[in-house]
């Protein structure tokens, strides 16, 4: 893909469920970035698809983006491998293809963006590691099963949890990464546990489920990973509990139009475009904080991005 | 006896349903070439005894013979078989289907293991053309009224060329003129050595039809004999075990109440531009074919179909009755014939169902009264001699006491027009009188019956006038004098109607 | 004899048969794991049955009457995250949020009953086609704002427990009373039962097919937007996706409890430990450590279990 | 007296004629989608475009008849999905294996038959209401699959992949196929039971109908066709992931229901149900191709469906009026 395609471009997000949050956050992010494009005359369109969660009826929606010859297409995928002939379609038709948070196998396409997700497992693991010396009976909160993020940063927990034999597993959950279902986890757990000394939750709202699940049952806070959501930010401050935190920050979705872009003009690009994650612990929960009531009270509260921020990350390589 | 082997018999056979006795110890043969009627009061076990005999059902006890050979496990295959073929009342048809696919269902020619459409279609032809049936195969069931769905059923029976032939109330939803040819159709089987077992509550059919009679009185055989030398009076002697006395109440010319119902330029479903009018105290009989818009009037006046009219009084309302709830609040109540589908909630208890039109009117404190209920469910069921629990699913009462539920449901509202779609179908002779009596009492107190029936007696017995119904348009209205059974069927056939009307 | 034909009867009573299950699961649970007999334990799983039992009271409804409902778990959402754009500041208890946001479910309901009548569409399709719609308004009005519930009657709802009885049970016992003299004390529940079995009889016997089709399904909105806000209280938070749980759940409590899916048989006094019981088993699924595949089977094979001993029907 | 309509004319093409009643106003819904699509994208009328839209048609075509199939015997089943991921999953993890291709295929075509004749079998001797006892299978299927595969992975040989979903239609001459051996199936006495059975289980028991067998060889059927929708939806993305077939259940419910495929049983035509799914299936493509933001999306979506069913029978009662 270089430089065949003249600007402004035609973007397509091919989104799998536009509906959560997180990727109406994330939608925000790539609108705004469009803007900016546009205002640069380098974007013509952008058009969101959603396949409302059926990894299927994305094929056919990025299907029909390769049939209205779009120039880009940004695809949050459904599937880590259903999507793989598709994107390579696409690709063979000179469309440059961007994929990022939730990644596919295939490397037959433009790039791939996304922190990693073996680093965020084994970065949470050997922080609860570190706050129980090592040694503690732990509950580990999963996202859903057969997704392959949360199978990934449960991936990446384990070498660190093997080289610790003190910490001992007592269970394990997967539930949506929503708030309710993962307190009534955690509360059945409470009742059949009296002593967990750690929770390794592993994105999403996990977390703050689990932290009311301990409030409500009248238990102490444990020390507790999560991800930057706003409700556990919140109770993190409020409950006043050892924390520690990681995110998926929304602006992939902004980076991936503009890598897309930059990849038509015929700049090269990484074909893996690894974010680092920006962590929150006790130093820095102040800073998102104060920022929060510019999120929704559901959302996520993400780092702030800027054009340099998106230059030197394409720069690595 | 006539020294030939019955093809199928039953030995003492005794069945029962919850510990409840229904057949005991019951015999009954059945020989070639006969025409062998099978006669009771409803819930007496006829259908129960063919459904045993067809291996829809397995005995408790006694034996079930073929040819003379007793067979341990009687199934529907089984039976089949054996060459046994029953007419249930429009059970066993699928709407969807055609009416050449429900007649060959679960007995049609193959090919290669695939239906053999082109058989299918010349023997369904032939059984169809047997029974009179026009309609194209091709149709499917549902969509035709339940009289020719009667015969379709009996075409489906035909079609499987049996060497015994069940009938349960074959000719309950028939006109008297299907009712002719399908008299015809049985002597003629009969003729060519098929062994007819025939149920009926009309007993002057069964008196020109048949040759033999078995008789059953609570789950007993009362009587197991020649028809040759028993007049009517002595059917019903048998039946009911006394004399039967007059079958229809003395007719009462009606005195002139004021008008319930007019209407003019009358058009609803398939029935077009008829003017009727009917005054309190009558008793206005429906007739004519099967299916010429008789009901589609009954339900239009009702307001259960869309209806229009040039102009309609009906019950001091002075339009048409914009839906049932208006109807019924103007007083009118209706009794569909298909008491199973239109009638009743067939799952639901007696009581339930009694209670169902009168739902909200006995009320204490904001809550259903449930004795006062009790009290008035009881009452009904006394009124009408429906035995046993109230508690009971009403399909669990035999046709002729399902009947009755769904006629007395309505008693409590006080209607002053009775809308009634065949009432007495399948109703056996002891309860056919209460109904009439029933039927004449209502209209001596001052209220309007609109009575269809296929039972072209009833029109001509217990009507003040009847009209009679081709093609959607009232065709005669015959006088109480003039509407003679001949009349009736000439004007529904359309034959020289001016001369017969009134 | 007598004694034989009272315990057949017994056997042959869903909800009985129901409820002696739910006894036998705790009991043998109780027993055999640590911490599940507890008592906060059991009143835990009996605050989260009251939200399906809730949800369900408004799906048992409409089974009975021969529907089924599949926006619930659009409304729940729905409700959860409207009512704190709604709530107005001015008015200290909540109270006018709250009615507000069931009002809007109710009329959903409503809706939903409307394209039944009016436009003669199957209530599958109907109700399908209505939660797809209410997830395109909640693109629309989630995640808008920087919202989170101060709304003291949730807030309430969500955590109050007079005399040690959480707030959702209580609710929930006025939702059951209600629900079960509506069905069995009041002609409504005996028109809805006539309708469910047989549309045609009962239309033809003076019930108002309309009539009792909007009143069903505007309470199953109702119920449902009821739910809404116990999730919200118990949650703090309302998100896109809180509602989903709840729409299998509620028809399988339903169907556990012995009604008729096929309508016109059956009562929420079924549905009730119902409920309880599929609260009960994912309990019991959590604690069990095992891989996600091996869970998925053990809970499919509880229920698959639970209904051979409960769910019998002598169809048709 | 002749009493067949047409004595000399084909029984079976009159029976087949018949059956199109009321699908007209469906049919043209769908006729008029399909002209907007040909007009926003005329590729489609080109060998390729056509082969990629029957490919992403497929799939939901055939759940959606293995889910009418049940509905018109009576039943319903919620394990529809899971069992599309399931056949995608044994696909995909066979087929690369030492079984190769034609092992993996036997192995689809076992799995969904046993999985779809042992629910038959607990509905039909049981007495138990499908829809629970597949919502129950669901949970089941979807363990066994996760079990199998933990994580989307394995494969299917490329070949494969190219032949079924490349740029030829196989996937439109496949559902021929399938439609075929459908008419097939339904002109043998097990196939007219399916109809006799859903709309009247007592009279087809009565008129020797083998009312148990059919419900089990229809749930069969019906795995059947699931599991190899599964296989297909893993050619053509070329692997197996054990959770994508979730979304298909509901559509194959909705798909059938648009088609007029009723709930009771008996009631309803798979040509139907098949134009319910076109519907679903073109109705993505459309709304893409106008531009619509996801929430006119979401909205269309509700609109289409509810006014597919309603139109239908506005447009009936007009011509009866
Ligand atoms: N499956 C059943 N369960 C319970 N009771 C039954 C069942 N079938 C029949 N009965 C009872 O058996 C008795 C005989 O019923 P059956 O239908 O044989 O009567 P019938 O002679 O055909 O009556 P009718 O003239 O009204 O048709 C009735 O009292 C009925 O209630
Ligand atoms: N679910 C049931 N429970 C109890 N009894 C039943 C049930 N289903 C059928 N029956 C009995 O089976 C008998 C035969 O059924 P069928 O419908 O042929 O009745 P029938 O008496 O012949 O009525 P009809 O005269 O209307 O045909 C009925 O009389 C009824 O007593
Ligand atoms: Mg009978
Ligand atoms: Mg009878």
């Amino acid at each position: 893909i270089k430089g065949d395609r003249k600007a402004p471009f035609t973007v397509g997000w091919a989104n799998i469920y536009s509906v959560p949050t997180w990727m109406k956050q994330t939608e925000g992010t790539i609108t705004d970035e469009v803007a900016t494009l546009k205002k640069a005359g380098l974007v013509k369109d952008l058009m969101i698809t959603d396949a409302q969660g059926n990894a299927q009826t994305q094929i056919q929606q990025i299907q029909s983006m390769i049939d209205a010859n779009l120039d880009a297409i940004i695809v949050e995928a459904g599937s880590s491998t259903a999507l793989n002939r598709v994107i390579a379609d696409a690709c063979t038709k000179g469309i440059a293809v961007i994929n990022f948070d939730s990644l596919v196998d295939t490397d037959k396409l433009t790039a791939k963006i996304n922190t990693d997700s073996n680093e965020w497992g084994s970065r949470a693991a050997t922080w609860l590691v570190d706050q129980l010396h090592g040694k503690g009976k732990i509950v580990i909160m999963n996202g859903p099963a057969g997704v392959s993020v949360s199978d990934d940063r449960r991936k990446g927990a384990q070498p660190v949890l093997a080289a610790n034999p003190g910490i001992e597993v007592i269970t394990e959950t997967n539930t949506e990464y929503n708030v309710a279902p993962a307190q009534e986890a955690m509360t059945s757990l409470l009742f059949a546990h009296p002593d967990i000394d750690g929770v390794l939750s592993l994105g999403g709202a996990l977390s703050a489920g689990s932290v009311m699940a301990f409030d409500r049952q009248g238990r102490a806070q444990v020390p507790t990973t999560g991800e930057n959501a706003r409700q556990f930010l919140e109770l993190w401050k409020a409950k006043k509990l050892k924390g520690w935190a990681t995110m998926q920050p929304n602006w992939l979705g902004a980076l991936s139009v503009y890598t897309a872009v930059k990849a038509l003009q015929g700049q090269d690009v990484p074909a893996f475009i690894k974010v680092p994650l920006p962590v929150i612990d006790d130093s820095t929960i102040d800073g998102y904080l104060a920022k929060a009531k510019d999120f929704p009270a559901d959302g996520y509260i993400y780092s702030s991005y800027d054009q340099a921020l998106f230059d030197k990350l394409l720069a690595q390589h | 006896m006539d020294g030939t082997t019955p093809l199928v018999e039953a030995r003492g056979i005794s069945k029962g349903f919850f510990g409840n006795p229904v057949l005991k110890a019951v015999d009954i043969a059945l020989h070639p070439g006969r025409i062998h009627a099978l006669l009771g009061e409803n819930g007496a076990g006829k259908s129960t005894l063919i459904n045993l005999l067809s291996g829809a059902l397995q005995p408790d006890g006694g034996d079930i013979r073929v040819d003379g050979k007793p067979v341990t496990r009687l199934t529907p295959q089984g039976a089949r078989a054996a060459g046994v073929a029953v007419v249930q009342q429009e059970l066993s048809l699928a709407a969807e289907l055609s009416i050449a696919e429900n007649i060959g269902l679960g007995a049609a020619p193959r090919r290669f293991g695939l239906l053999d459409y082109r058989a299918l279609r010349d023997r369904a032809a032939a059984a169809s053309a047997l029974v009179g049936l026009t309609e194209p195969l091709e149709m499917p069931v549902g969509d035709l009224p339940l009289g020719r769905r009667q015969m379709v059923e009996i075409a489906k029976a035909l079609f499987r060329e049996p060497r015994v032939l069940i009938l349960d109330e074959p000719t309950s939803s028939l006109s008297a003129h299907e009712a002719g040819v399908l008299s015809g159709l049985v002597r003629t089987l009969a003729a060519r050595g098929v062994a007819v077992l025939y149920i009926s509550h009309r007993l002057n059919e069964v008196q020109a039809l048949c040759d033999y009679v078995t008789v059953l009185k609570d789950g007993v055989v009362t009587a197991d004999r020649s028809l040759a030398d028993v007049s009517a009076e002595g059917l019903v002697r048998l039946m009911v075990g006394r004399d039967p006395g007059d079958m229809f109440p003395a007719f009462k010319p009606a005195a002139a109440g004021e008008h319930l119902i007019r209407v003019d330029g009358f058009s609803a479903g398939a029935v077009y531009d008829v003017a009727f009018s009917a005054r309190a105290g009558e008793i206005v009989g429906i007739g004519g074919l099967i299916g010429q818009g008789q009901e589609d009037f009954l339900l239009g006046l009702y307001g259960a179909i869309p209806a229009v009219a040039s102009s309609a009084a009906i019950c001091g309302v002075g339009h048409l009755l914009a839906g049932v709830g208006a109807a019924t609040a103007a007083g009118l109540a209706y009794v569909p014939a298909d008491r199973k589908k239109e009638g009743l909630v067939l799952p639901h208890t007696i009581a339930a169902n009694l209670m169902l039109p009168s739902l909200g009117r006995l009320m204490r404190h904001g809550l259903r009264d449930r004795r006062g209920e009790a009290a008035l469910v009881a009452d009904l069921a006394r009124q009408l001699a429906i035995r046993g629990d109230t508690g009971r699913p009403v399909q669990a009462l035999s046709g002729g006491n399902q009947q009755k539920v769904a006629l007395a449901k309505w008693l409590p509202l006080g209607p002053r027009v009775l809308l009634l779609n065949d009432p007495t179908r399948g109703v056996d002779v002891g309860t056919k009188r209460e109904i009439y009596l029933m039927l004449r009492a209502f209209a001596d107190a001052g209220k309007l019956i609109l009575l269809l029936s296929s039972d072209t007696p009833e029109l001509v017995h217990l009507c003040d006038r009847v009209a009679v119904f081709r093609e959607g348009r009232v065709v005669a209205t015959l006088a109480h004098g003039n509407a003679s059974e001949e009349a009736i069927v000439g004007a529904a056939m359309g034959l020289a109607t001016k001369e017969l009307a009134a | 004899m007598k004694a034989a034909s009272i315990s057949r009867g017994l056997l042959r009573n869903p909800p009985l048969i129901t409820l002696a299950l739910v006894a036998l699961v705790w009991i043998v649970a109780g027993l055999s794991l640590r911490g599940f007999a507890a008592v906060g334990h059991l009143r835990y799983i009996l605050e989260l049955s009251a939200i399906i039992g809730i949800v369900a009271a408004g799906q048992t409804l409409v089974i009975l009457v021969g529907g089924i409902d599949l926006s619930v778990g659009a409304v729940i959402t729905v409700t959860a995250i409207l009512l704190p754009l709604i709530s107005p500041d001015w008015d200290p208890t909540g109270l006018l949020g709250v009615v507000l946001t069931l009002a809007i479910a109710a009329v959903i309901g409503l809706a939903n009953a409307m394209g039944q009548v009016f436009l003669k569409v199957p209530a599958i399709i109907m109700t399908l086609a209505m939660a797809t719609f209410l997830q395109g308004l909640l693109v629309l009005i989630a995640g808008g704002s920087a919202v989170s519930v101060t709304n003291e009657a949730v807030i309430w709802l969500g955590s109050a427990r007079p005399f040690g009885v959480p707030a959702g049970i209580i609710v929930w016992i006025a939702v059951a009373a209600a629900v079960l003299t509506a069905i069995h004390r009041r002609p409504f529940g005996a028109r809805l039962l006539a309708l469910g079995a047989n549309p045609l009889a009962a239309r033809l016997s003076g019930v108002d097919v309309s009539r009792t089709t909007f009143a069903v399904y505007a309470l199953a909105g109702l119920f449902s937007g009821l739910a809404g806000l116990l999730v919200l209280g118990m949650n703090r938070q309302g998100y896109v996706g809180i509602g989903d749980p709840y729409l299998m759940t509620s028809i399988a409590a339903v169907v556990l409890g012995g009604t008729s899916i096929l309508g016109g048989r059956g009562s929420y006094a079924g549905t009730i430990p119902g409920a309880i019981l599929l609260v009960t088993t994912t309990a019991l699924i959590t604690v069990v450590n095992a891989s996600p595949g091996w869970r998925s089977i053990m809970f499919g094979s509880l229920i698959l279990a639970l209904l051979l001993i409960s769910g019998r029907e002598a169809q048709r | 007296m002749t009493p067949s309509a047409s004595p000399s004319g084909s029984l079976y093409f009159a029976i087949q004629r018949r059956r199109n009643r009321g699908l007209g106003g469906l049919y043209l819904v769908v006729a008029a989608f399909l002209v907007v699509y040909g007009v926003l994208f005329p590729g489609l009328l080109s060998v390729g475009g056509f082969s990629k839209f029957s490919q992403n048609w497929f799939p939901l075509a055939l759940v959606t008849m293995a889910q009418a199939l049940l509905m018109l015997n009576g039943g319903i089943s919620l394990a529809i999905g899971p069992l599309v991921s399931l056949g995608g999953v044994v696909a995909a993890i066979t087929m690369g294996g030492p079984a190769g291709a034609f092992g993996g295929l036997l192995a689809v075509v076992v799995a969904g038959l046993v999985i779809g004749a042992l629910t038959g079998l607990i509905v039909a001797y049981m007495r138990l209401p499908a829809i629970i006892v597949t919502l129950a299978g669901s949970f089941i299927i979807t363990g066994v699959a996760l079990l199998l595969l933990p994580r989307p992975g394995g494969s299917i040989p490329d070949w494969l992949s190219q032949a079924l979903a490349g740029q030829q239609p196989t996937a439109f001459a496949l559902l021929v196929l399938v439609l075929c051996a459908w008419k097939l199936f339904l002109a043998t006495p097990l196939g007219i039971g399916v109809y006799a059975v859903g709309d009247n289980p007592v009279g087809a028991f009565r008129s020797g109908v083998p009312v148990e067998r059919v419900r089990v060889v229809s749930f069969a059927v019906s795995g059947l066709l699931a599991a190899l929708a599964g296989l297909f939806v893993a050619a053509q993305t070329g692997s197996g992931d054990p959770v994508i077939g979730t979304s298909f259940t509901l559509n194959s419910i909705a798909g059938a229901v648009l088609g007029g495929v009723g709930f009771l049983g008996g009631k309803g035509t798979m040509r139907g149900a098949i134009a319910g799914s076109l519907l679903l299936s073109v109705m993505i493509n459309v709304m893409f191709f106008l531009g619509f933001p996801p929430v006119a999306q979401y909205v269309a979506q509700g609109v289409i469906i509810v006014g597919a069913v309603a139109i239908p029978e506005f447009a009936g009662r007009w011509r009866k009026a």
